[in-house]
């Protein structure tokens, strides 16, 4: 390998190098696709991750010479590569790397072609539009529209697009028009190589809400572990106290032990089952 | 419960609650009665007023009735 | 209430509950019984299940705090 | 309170609540002791199935949740 | 459980929750003490006010209603 | 609550919650271990089903509310 | 569960959860590390308040839902 590199021209053999080196610095060496992010979202997300992740767009060619050059198992980086893919390196773990490329993700209009990441529904309801030719151009592409009241309403709730098919050039526009951004458009990871291991997206989507939740879970199992066996620290002491009193004044009352704290609860208790009985007997 | 329920049928007549006056409905009732308890009754009463403690669990929302 | 309250002394203590008896306790508390009313109470009384009566009383208040 | 208290020590460390008992605990907490009401406490709680009757809300009136 | 009792046996009576005093209500219900815990529980109750918690059980929904 | 969560940790792995693995556990954590804090945890857990403990509500119980 | 409880010891000692940090917690209970479940731990929590998640356990009566 070292020796075929030689052959390349100084500029590529440079890259290369560079390429590699990175990859030794970072713990985490990442592709990414960035297919579709138009020059001033790349620049934002560049700005973005600066600090925290380094971005590198190079050749395929390259690249794929810089990790087989590696060897193993980083070479296997190689299988993930397609068409427009980037380097990302950073010391994150793959999760946390994951996370901050969804927090890049921001919504664009459609261009004519692109996949509908999801249903596309445009809601029941008036436009902005003034009554005109753009009537027409709506219902040409499908959409429900009609004059009403001096102005453009849609009739009736409409899925525009279904999930996964195409946008055509009509639909487009009319998104465009209704200023509806459906395309997810961010540096999406295709793979993260880190400590050893290479890590797919499918694995890497974390659901903090149920992370939140297992916490608030443990804390009260926690808590009610510590009360139910009365280990007292500052947090349990109050609720074992309180629960330590509660089941003295029940079996106070229960067993009618006429004590000063509880002698009302017991009066109450009796006069209560005075007039349950009192009202079977009328 | 029993010393209470002879306890409120004297304040209900309006009698005094005394330590006599409990043994002796107790007693009436064919219980055999001990002392100790009528005692501890009688002292919890003392300074109580059991209108008030009547009223209160009258009054109190979670007497919703429990239909079984 | 102080004959129902009667009652109660009688069948917490195990004891029936018969026109004498609720008289008799009565009478210990001083009170002046009528015949009548304890007459209506026994005849009330008759075929009512008091340990469920009393135990739905005791019961209720359990029902108490839904979370909010 | 604290005659209540002392039998639940001896209840939860398996130990029986006699008058004997009950009374040792109360004197080592440095409390002059009234016998009567232990002996109330004792007969009181006499057949009483205390790991039972300490979950039950068995008293009159629970008030309801107190509104957040 | 029966730690706590004997703390709350203290505070009831008015006497101050201290090792020593809680070992001495533990001993005297026949109870094998073991200081860790003693020590636990005195260490917890540093600064809480024990009156309040008390009164929070009064003031509790009844959260806790067992299961039938 | 520190050492709660390390005697979690344990039960939840299928550990037997001794000293040793609590202050194993802890001191792994960098956490200054106090030997009677343990020793008092373990004991408190002696005889307690934690699968059981930690799905039990820990407020007081369903309890008799003297009204305000 | 136990990666929870392991990153709960450490907030409530006052340390970081780091994957190290959890990672020798985890071990120290004799637990068989899975590095992607520590990896994928400190990645979520970073987002998560756990200060806030504790409080909302304190406040939250006690629903204690067993662990799924």
């Amino acid at each position: 390998m070292a020796l075929y590199t030689t052959h390349l021209p100084q500029w590529k053999q440079d890259e290369v190098e560079q390429i590699v080196s990175l990859a030794n610095e970072y713990r985490l060496t990442g592709l990414v696709d960035l297919h579709g992010i138009p020059a001033k979202q790349m620049q934002e997300m560049r700005r973005d991750l600066r600090g925290k992740a380094v971005l590198r767009m190079t050749r395929n060619t390259l690249v794929e010479h810089a990790f087989g050059s590696m060897g193993e198992p980083i070479d296997g980086i190689n299988s993930y590569i397609d068409g427009q893919s980037a380097l990302i390196y950073t010391n994150d773990n793959p999760f946390q790397l994951y996370k901050k490329l969804q927090q890049t993700m921001t919504k664009m209009v459609a261009r004519p072609g692109d996949i509908a990441p999801e249903d596309i529904v445009i809601e029941k309801g008036p436009t902005s539009f003034k009554p005109g030719p753009i009537v027409g151009v709506f219902q040409q592409a499908g959409l429900p529209a009609a004059i009403e009241g001096g102005k453009v309403v849609i009739r009736e709730r409409k899925v525009f697009v279904k999930a996964g098919e195409e946008i055509n050039a009509k639909q487009a526009d009319v998104l465009s028009k209704l200023d509806i951004r459906p395309i997810d458009v961010g540096l999406s990871l295709q793979v993260a190589f880190y400590d050893g291991t290479f890590y797919e997206p499918s694995t890497l989507a974390i659901d903090e809400t149920e992370y939140y939740n297992n916490v608030v879970l443990a804390a009260q199992q926690a808590f009610n572990l510590g009360v139910y066996a009365a280990y007292p620290t500052a947090q349990t002491i109050e609720p074992i106290i309180a629960k330590a009193a509660g089941e003295a004044r029940n079996l106070g009352v229960e067993a009618a032990i006429y004590s000063k704290d509880i002698v009302e609860l017991i009066i109450g208790r009796a006069s209560l089952q005075a007039k349950a009985l009192k009202g079977m007997t009328e | 419960m029993e010393y209470i329920y002879a306890a409120l049928v004297l304040h209900n007549a309006g009698k005094e609650v005394t330590e006599d006056a409990v043994t002796a409905v107790l007693a009436a009732a064919g219980i055999e009665v001990e002392d100790s308890r009528v005692k501890a009754l009688v002292a919890a009463l003392d300074g109580v007023d059991i209108e008030e403690a009547v009223a209160k669990a009258a009054a109190a929302p979670a007497v919703a009735a429990a239909a079984p």
